[in-house]
């Protein structure tokens, strides 16, 4: 029960980071939103008992792939200035 | 083919009779003309004095092959047409050699000396001819359309396209005659042969004022004379193969003379009275009453 | 033999060892990719061999030990097989065309290459459906990688476009996936199959899923915007790679977990893929980018392909062959145009008129676009046929005419592109550099095109009985193209003359309808390569297209059955439409006759699908018991034959195409080739002589005859140009041969085959005589000819005696024709039809003097004071015919007898009764040898009358007119020959403005302007590419689930 | 409640997840938050995937002191979508890796994010 | 505007497909043939702890190798894109990072790199494997470029090891071909005592390759990123 009710608070955290990730002005605070919805992702595979998915959620999901995509964002910043 | 000697005889003579009948015929024409015109006009034998004055001119000159072979042509048509036309019913030998086609090989024999002829004036130096040319040929295209219509009408009638067998058809008194049985197809042919005949309002093919010498006058001396006797068989031809078609043939040549002395004035008087059509006009008038009245012709078939 | 694992083995291996080369070693590198292409290339061709000969059984390939399910499954079979390698060489053939690319951009570029290459491969091959997302995905990836080769912005965003879009895809696939496991339980495509999920609520959605994201990846129209720009903003090369192996791949994916479908997914896919086909061609219509164009022309191809498996429930075991054909076609042939353009490399199709300036490639092209169209003896050729037969017998109709319709649709702008290589200017375009490892590839595909298509043509029985020994006469000549033209002039003479050698006298003996024909076609053909002496230099390509068109031809006449006609149709037309874009000027107009051919061709195979319908026989004996439908199939096959003679409404092609070709590929076109639509018409009538349904339709068609013949012979009286002024001849005369066959009586047929002879005779008479004129003094233009009369006195006779023919005056042979005419007419009762066409027989007078008078009458213009007599090359054939015409004249019954026996198997009743050489009707004689010895004899008479009084004429000057009252005042003003019948036109130049060419122009534009208008979707935004594929999956799901 | 089991909440997250990363791939204009908007929609994807593959009440597929080693087949997980996720993940950072380089590329060459700006190619 | 509302019109009915799809999934209660074939028979045919493993390095074995193919196929062009054009100048003026941060990184890199290869050779008894590991020593990699922008990572070297792990994993599968039932076979080695490292069979092998082939794969792709950072 208590698997049901942490389910249910990380699947609203997702989506509002969702949200947030899609529509939030800021770039950055997209990318870091994304990244959270990776993480909370990974926290539900946990409870999915798929601890290797998790595991490669949190370094590919929300590790590397964001790292990326500041990598990407700061180039573009520093072309732009 | 087995030469008939006799036959052959018989088809010159007709040939001769009808050539003096057609000399004759353009000297009354004309002396009629004269008279409406309140002028005295030329004796009857003019023409035959022009025949031999033009026939006589030793200066010759040629612009060519084709300019040579014109008036032969020329005067091919007229002769050619002659033979294909069976001149008095009921004779054989005043038949020529109509037996060997039929009113089809007519139609289109007529072409056969035009052309020949526009070709030979094509090759003159004179401009003029081809502007006459082309205006000839363009009228005489719609001349024919009503012309077929009519054909076509009384060939259904008849069931024939023989013209010995037309006439045929029609002897035994005078409403036998096409005229009366089917008069629509009569009248479009009477209305296009205005234009075969080339009288105002359709001359403007030879209109004297317009082409005041076109090929008549580059064509002097022989040429004009053989151009000239052509004029004078071609009319009485032609006006021969209206009356056979319509106007129940003839039996004699007496009767010959008569009808198309007749048709020939029928043309000559619509001249006297109606002034002359620019080309584009005498075509689209022949597309319109005379092709309608063929239409009717065969509608009522 | 070498396991299919391998070929996964030596591509990953590859690709992960090029890491170690550095960039001065990029000869060594390339080589050890190609290497590896040719390594996996050898492995799937073995397996090709292995099941084609040695009865090889289908094997499955289990990795990690274990069996499917538990395991990845690959499959290897003939399916399989066929593919990989197609797809393998087309990639080693990619790779040595990209050479310098590749070795350019460095090893990564190489590594993607063989990546790419290694996924298609596996796509194939795989048995798993996670696999196969996977390995989709690697080749996704990699054509994403490739779409870069240059780096260039829009190379760039059409990446990036590419890249979104079939992630996009795939997340769709694996969704779908994933639901399939659920419901399934295994990821085995066989196990999957078995289990049929369409029938289960969800698992129904799950498949339609995986359907709809591998449609997608097959670039259904509209959602494509992304793979259009994909395929115009990459390199070339890649372009192929995409277009062709790609494609195929995706296809066979398609075909693979069709049946986890089930029959129901046919609907779906069958009505995608029209509209795909559909909508796709039409857009390509507004196209001038070539590389985008490719892309559109890719695109409708694959939805036929589409269409093809979606119709499979109708094309039962037939669906395999036609789609190879389709399919191979399609793949060989767009590899080979997306090489070309990299070659070329003109961003817009006008600037293709710099590939001619290299013939090779010039040739390659057109075998490219003649085999995307489906023409013989291309494999799609066979395809086509196949696919309509089947369509018909299992009454598609609706589909049938939208196949019909789209294949046409690509073949104008196809052809449009074409035309632009071969005539558009190119002075100004760039010099391309021509590299032998890109030419290698294109030639090889091409090659491979001949050689699959003529054993595709084995497939099927009817076409088997083909005899192919003409067509490698022609390879031959053509191989033989850098010789000179008198050589190969002597050469086809050579062919001709035993080719008729070989069939002529068998059809004199058996077929007396045939043997005219033949005679027609065969004779008339070494008659008009006779003329070809005159030509210097090389004249490349002449002979082998002149010659395709003789054996087209020929063939038309042996056909036993409807396909073996159909081939030598679609021969006859790609050889005459070759003839025609020779002409100077004749870029649109070949091309118009190349859409009337091609529209016509789709009719008379409409019609012969729907003929056959039912009969299980494919003989040309189906025409005569046509049942069902009868009314469609015989209009369908008129109006098609009708195109072929340009009869009105029908016509407007022939104009400019007989005008502005060459000076003796006029006649052929003329004079021989509307001949082929003659026969087609007769063979037509013959076989449905006693259907009811004709009795209609031959009426209208004497109506049509009739004005055809009238409207033909105006224009042809208004034409300033002397060659456009005899093809409009052309249509006139076509139109009195119609209007006899129409009458289906003996004397109208008699009729027509007397125009058929006499047409020919005159026609080619005429137009060799002003052909060869034209070739002396350099202009159509009448009005800027005259006076040569005395400089060709040859040709002056020779036009003479064709006008006095032509005219239908006694006592030359057209008159025959004139007389047979009226007295069918008479005794038919169409009367006003026979007025009309006596109308139209007396303004024939207006042009013919035209012609002749203003050419070779009146004053000679200054810059022809030096031409010459017409060549005598031109001269030898044209008094062939002139004796001829004159037999024909004198002796009417040599060959009006024996046709009236013909004519007598279908006519029995109101011929003519011959008396010697009078012929008789019910209502009219005619004596031709007579008349003609009269007319003779008195013409003699007169001219020798004539020559008595006036012998001594003296020869003048021109301009010495004295006897007339009147001088010009400049020389100048004596020709008159512009417009002469001005008048005429104002009185009647109504009946022939140009209202069928502006109702034609004005379907053309509303095809373009649709096109125009629809094509609009594609705004270039990758965003909206993204909506469509989104749209594209929901309306596709609701249309079909709800 | 007794149907709103852990795979389902997770199976609806992941659903909406899908949606409103296709909603920010249509909507947004920046080539940054479309790529994010992908991410989304990926993420998404793999949430419904490890969803599928849960069995109420079972472990992680991994055999070891808290598995009975012979009744696995009742202790465990379906291991089959986790092993799928596995290399979809790995997929979608090999994309979203490409995706941004192409943006990258995209900006240096016409130093725009604006997705309307690379509209050269189209008809 | 209309625009959005149209794309939120097509998300419903995307939405109503979806749910459609799922309409029926109620969750499972029991494992599929498939799956339960995996638990049951997968410790003996394969002998990894780690079912995930097995699915993925074994039964599945060809999928991963399509997957490492997909990473060096997105390295390879991620590389290629970025390749500095020659001639172009490397000129690099790095702000400097912080002592701290320095000397933090010069001692966690090295652990970072131990834990991702102690993740990927566990990867057939615990959690994570190959592709995990390879992640963390990339992120390793990252955390040392962070600290010392300036240093020259060794292109040379990442090659040599993308390459080498590749074509192992490559000669591992033929070797299963050659000598054992089939491509990728477990078999090739003895599969040891269950729940050792040294057993399972090749995984442990193939793991210890995937693994090195990820990190260097995604440290190409990081590092292609970092050095194009100061060119504009």
């Amino acid at each position: 029960m208590i698997n049901l009710i942490i389910a249910i608070v990380i699947g609203v955290l997702i989506l509002i980071m969702a949200i947030i990730a899609v529509h939030h002005k800021n770039i950055v605070v997209g990318i870091i939103a994304a990244g959270v919805v990776s993480l909370f992702a990974s926290i539900l595979y946990l409870l999915l008992a798929a601890p290797d998915v998790a595991m490669t959620e949190a370094a590919i999901g929300s590790g590397l792939s964001t790292i990326i995509f500041f990598y990407v964002l700061n180039k573009i910043k520093r072309q732009n200035g | 083919m087995n030469i008939d000697f006799n036959k052959l005889f018989f088809t010159f003579l007709g040939l001769m009779i009808v050539l003096n009948w057609g000399l004759l015929m353009s000297a009354l024409m004309r002396k009629i003309g004269a008279r409406v015109a309140k002028r005295y006009g030329i004796p009857w034998f003019q023409p035959w004095v022009d025949l031999v004055k033009n026939y006589a001119i030793r200066s010759q000159i040629t612009h060519g092959v084709m300019f040579y072979l014109g008036p032969v042509f020329r005067l091919s048509g007229g002769v050619g047409l002659f033979l294909f036309m069976p001149m008095v019913f009921g004779s054989d030998l005043w038949t020529n050699f109509s037996f060997k086609g039929d009113l089809i090989l007519i139609l289109y024999f007529q072409f056969f000396g035009m052309l020949g002829m526009a070709l030979g004036a094509g090759e003159g130096g004179q401009p003029h001819s081809f502007i006459g040319i082309s205006r000839g040929l363009s009228q005489f295209t719609t001349i024919e359309v009503p012309m077929t219509l009519a054909v076509i009408a009384i060939a259904v009638q008849y069931q024939t396209l023989s013209i010995s067998d037309i006439v045929a058809a029609q002897q035994g008194g005078i409403m036998n005659w096409t005229v009366f049985t089917n008069p629509f197809a009569t009248a479009a042919a009477m209305l296009s042969v205005l234009g075969a005949f080339g009288h105002s309002p359709f001359n403007l093919v030879k209109a004297p004022n317009e082409i005041p010498i076109g090929p008549p006058t580059e064509y002097h001396g022989t040429y004009l004379g053989v151009l000239r006797t052509n004029a004078a068989i071609l009319h009485v031809v032609e006006a021969v193969l209206f009356m056979n078609l319509f106007f129940g043939g003839a039996t004699t040549w007496i009767e010959l003379i008569v009808k198309s002395f007749l048709i020939y004035f029928w043309s000559v008087f619509v001249g006297m009275v109606f002034p002359r059509f620019r080309i584009e006009q005498s075509v689209a008038w022949f597309l319109k009453i005379p092709l309608i009245l063929g239409i009717i012709a065969i509608i009522l078939l | 033999m070498v396991g299919p694992i391998y070929i996964i083995a030596i591509a990953l291996g590859t690709a992960f060892s090029l890491g170690f080369f550095k960039k001065a070693n990029s000869n060594f590198s390339f080589a050890f990719m190609l290497f590896a292409m040719a390594f996996m290339t050898f492995i799937s061709g073995q397996w090709l061999y292995a099941f084609l000969t040695q009865q090889q059984e289908t094997i499955q390939i289990f990795t990690a030990g274990f069996k499917p399910p538990f395991s990845i499954s690959l499959q290897m079979g003939l399916h399989e097989s066929v593919f990989l390698s197609l797809i393998n060489i087309i990639g080693l053939l990619a790779a040595i065309y990209l050479y310098d690319q590749l070795k350019e951009k460095g090893v990564q570029m190489m590594m993607i290459f063989v990546l790419l290459f290694m996924g298609l491969n596996v796509v194939i091959m795989t048995r798993d459906i996670f696999n196969l997302f996977v390995f989709l995905e690697i080749a996704s990836i990699a054509t994403a990688g490739l779409i870069i080769l240059d780096k260039s912005i829009n190379a760039t965003s059409a990446g990036f476009k590419y890249i979104i879009a079939t992630g996009i895809i795939s997340g769709i696939l694996l969704i779908g996936i994933i639901a399939i496991y659920y419901f399934a339980g295994s990821l085995f495509i066989n196990d999957i199959i078995k289990l049929n999920l369409i029938y289960v609520k969800g698992g129904a959605v799950a498949v339609f899923l995986v359907l709809i994201a591998i449609i997608l990846e097959l670039k259904p129209f509209p959602a494509n915007g992304w793979a259009l720009d994909v395929y115009e903003a990459a390199h070339p090369g890649i372009g192929a790679v995409i277009s062709a192996a790609s494609a195929s791949a995706g296809i066979f994916v398609l075909a693979k977990i069709l049946p986890i479908v089930g029959d129901s997914g046919y609907y779906i896919i069958g009505l995608i893929g029209i509209i795909t086909f559909l909508g796709s061609n039409l857009l390509g219509l507004k196209q001038d980018r070539a590389n985008r164009l490719l892309g559109y022309s890719s695109i409708g191809q694959i939805g036929l392909l589409l269409t093809i498996i979606g119709l499979t429930p109708y094309l039962g075991d037939k669906t395999l062959f036609i789609a190879f054909g389709v399919l191979i076609s399609h793949a060989l042939a767009k590899a080979g145009l997306f090489w070309l353009a990299g070659i070329v490399n003109s961003e817009y199709i006008k600037g293709w008129a710099a590939i001619r300036r290299k013939p090779l490639l010039l040739v390659l092209m057109g075998t490219f676009i003649f085999a995307l169209v489906g023409f013989p003896p291309f494999p799609s050729f066979f395809a086509k046929w196949e696919l309509i037969m089947q369509l018909a017998n299992n009454d598609k109709i609706i589909w049938l005419a939208l196949i019909l319709i789209g294949s046409f649709i690509e073949g104008i702008y196809l052809f449009r592109w074409f035309g632009y290589a071969i005539k558009e200017k190119n002075e100004d375009l760039p010099e391309f550099p021509i590299k032998l490892n890109k030419v290698i590839p294109v030639s090889i595909v091409a090659a491979g095109l001949y050689l699959i298509g003529y054993y595709t043509g084995l497939a099927i029985p009817e076409a088997a009985i083909i005899n192919y020994i003409p067509l490698i006469f022609i390879v031959i000549i053509f191989a033989l193209d850098f010789l000179p033209a008198y050589v190969k002039n002597s050469i086809s003479i050579l062919g001709l003359a035993y080719y008729s050698y070989t069939i002529i006298p068998a059809y004199f003996e058996n077929d007396m309808l045939r043997f005219i024909f033949v005679v027609i076609f065969l004779i008339g053909g070494i008659l008009t390569f006779i003329a070809g002496y005159a030509y210097k230099g090389k004249r490349r390509g002449f002979y082998p297209v002149a010659l395709i068109m003789y054996v087209g031809l020929v063939q038309i006449i042996q056909a036993e059955n409807l396909l073996q006609f159909f081939f030598g149709w679609e021969l006859m037309t790609a050889g005459s439409y070759f003839l025609i874009i020779r002409g100077k000027k004749s870029m649109a107009h070949a091309l118009s006759y190349m859409l009337f051919s091609m529209g016509g061709a789709y009719l008379i195979l409409a019609g012969f699908a729907l003929a056959q319908q039912g009969q299980m026989s494919l003989s040309l004996d189906v025409l005569n018991s046509i049942s069902n439908n009868a009314f469609i199939i015989i209009s369908l096959l008129m109006i098609g034959f009708l195109t072929k003679t340009a009869t009105l409404g029908l016509h407007i092609w022939l104009p400019g195409a007989h005008g502005e070709a060459e000076s003796d590929v006029s006649p052929m076109v003329s004079a021989i080739l509307l001949k082929a639509g003659v026969f087609g018409l007769i063979i037509l009538l013959i076989s449905t002589i006693k259907n009811i349904e004709t009795v209609s339709i031959v009426y209208i068609l004497g109506w049509l005859g009739a004005i055809t013949a009238l409207i033909g012979n105006l224009g042809a009286a208004f034409q300033e140009d002397a060659k456009r002024l005899l093809a409009y001849s052309s249509i006139g005369q076509l139109g009195y041969i119609v209007f006899g066959l129409a009458m289906m009586t003996h004397l109208g047929w008699l009729t027509a085959f007397t125009y058929t002879i006499n047409h020919f005779m005159y026609k080619a008479i005429l137009f060799l005589t002003i052909g060869a004129v034209v070739l002396r003094v350099g202009t159509h233009n009448m009005y800027e000819m005259g006076g040569l009369i005395k400089k060709m006195p040859f040709a002056f006779i020779a036009v003479l005696i064709g006008i006095i023919a032509l005219s239908g005056v006694p006592p030359l042979s057209g008159f025959t024709g004139k007389w047979l005419l009226y007295n069918a007419v008479i005794l038919k009762g169409w009367y006003f039809q026979g007025a009309i066409a006596f109308f139209a027989g007396i303004i024939a007078f207006l042009y013919l003097f035209k012609l002749i008078s203003s050419i070779f009458l009146g004053q000679l213009k200054d810059n022809h004071r030096n031409v010459k007599e017409i060549s005598i090359w031109f001269i030898i054939p044209i008094y062939i015919l002139i004796i001829g015409l004159m037999i024909f004249a004198a002796k009417p019954e040599l060959i009006l007898q024996p046709m009236g026996d013909i004519v007598a198997q279908y006519f029995p009743d109101g011929g003519l009764n011959w008396d010697g050489g009078l012929a008789t009707t019910p209502i009219g004689n005619w004596h031709g040898t007579h008349i003609m010895i009269i007319v003779g004899v008195m013409f003699m008479l007169l001219l020798t009358w004539l020559v008595v009084l006036s012998r001594k004429a003296q020869k003048v000057k021109q301009f010495n007119i004295v006897y007339s009252g009147e001088r010009p005042f400049t020389p100048e003003t004596t020709h008159i020959s512009y417009n002469i019948f001005a008048g005429y036109n104002k009185a009647l130049g109504f009946l022939v403005m140009p209202w069928i060419t502006n109702f034609w122009n004005f379907m053309s534009d509303i095809i373009h302007d649709t096109a125009g208008f629809v094509r609009r979707i594609y705004s270039g935004n990758g965003q909206t590419y993204l909506a469509h594929i989104i749209i594209y999956i929901v309306v596709v799901y609701f249309v079909f689930f709800n | 409640m007794e149907n709103l089991n852990l795979e389902i909440i997770t199976l609806i997250t992941g659903v909406i997840l899908v949606l409103i990363g296709i909603w920010g791939l249509l909507t947004q204009k920046n080539l940054i938050k479309i790529v994010i908007g992908f991410t989304l929609f990926d993420t998404g994807i793999h949430i419904i995937m490890v969803s599928i593959g849960y069995v109420k009440n079972r472990t992680a597929p991994i055999i070891d002191q808290s598995v009975n080693i012979n009744d696995v087949g009742n202790s465990v997980v379906d291991p089959v979508p986790q092993a799928l996720v596995l290399t979809a993940i790995v997929i979608g950072l090999g994309v979203t890796a490409l995706m941004l380089t192409y943006v990258l590329k995209m900006y240096q060459k016409r130093k725009s994010l604006e997705i309307n700006n690379y509209n050269d190619l189209k008809w | 505007m209309v625009k959005n509302s149209l794309i939120f019109i097509v998300l419903i009915g995307f939405a109503v497909l979806l749910a459609d799809l799922f309409v029926g999934f109620n969750g499972n209660t029991d494992l599929n043939i498939l799956a339960n074939h995996y638990a049951v028979s997968g410790p003996e045919e394969v002998g990894s702890a780690n079912l995930v493993t097995a699915v993925v390095v074994t039964y599945r074995g060809l999928d991963t190798l399509g997957e490492v193919t997909i990473l060096f196929l997105a390295a390879a062009i991620v590389s290629f894109l970025l390749k500095v054009e020659a001639g172009a100048s490397r000129n690099r003026k790095l702000r400097s990072t912080s002592e701290i941060l320095d000397t933090a990184s010069r001692i966690l890199v090295p652990v970072i790199f131990l834990f991702g290869i102690y993740v990927f050779i566990n990867g057939h008894l615990s959690p994570g494997g190959g592709f995990q590991g390879g992640a963390i020593i990339a992120s390793g990699l990252v955390l040392m470029l962070l600290a010392q922008p300036a240093k020259e990572v060794g292109h040379k070297l990442i090659t040599l090891v993308e390459s080498i792990s590749g074509i192992s994993f490559v000669l591992i599968g033929v070797a299963g071909v050659l000598f054992a039932a089939g491509f990728l076979d477990n078999k090739l080695l003895p599969l040891g005592t269950f729940g050792t490292i040294f057993s399972a069979g090749v995984i442990p092998v193939i793991y210890i390759f995937v693994g090195l082939k990820v990190g260097a794969e995604l440290s190409g792709i990081i590092t292609n990123l970092h050095e194009n950072q100061n060119e504009a």
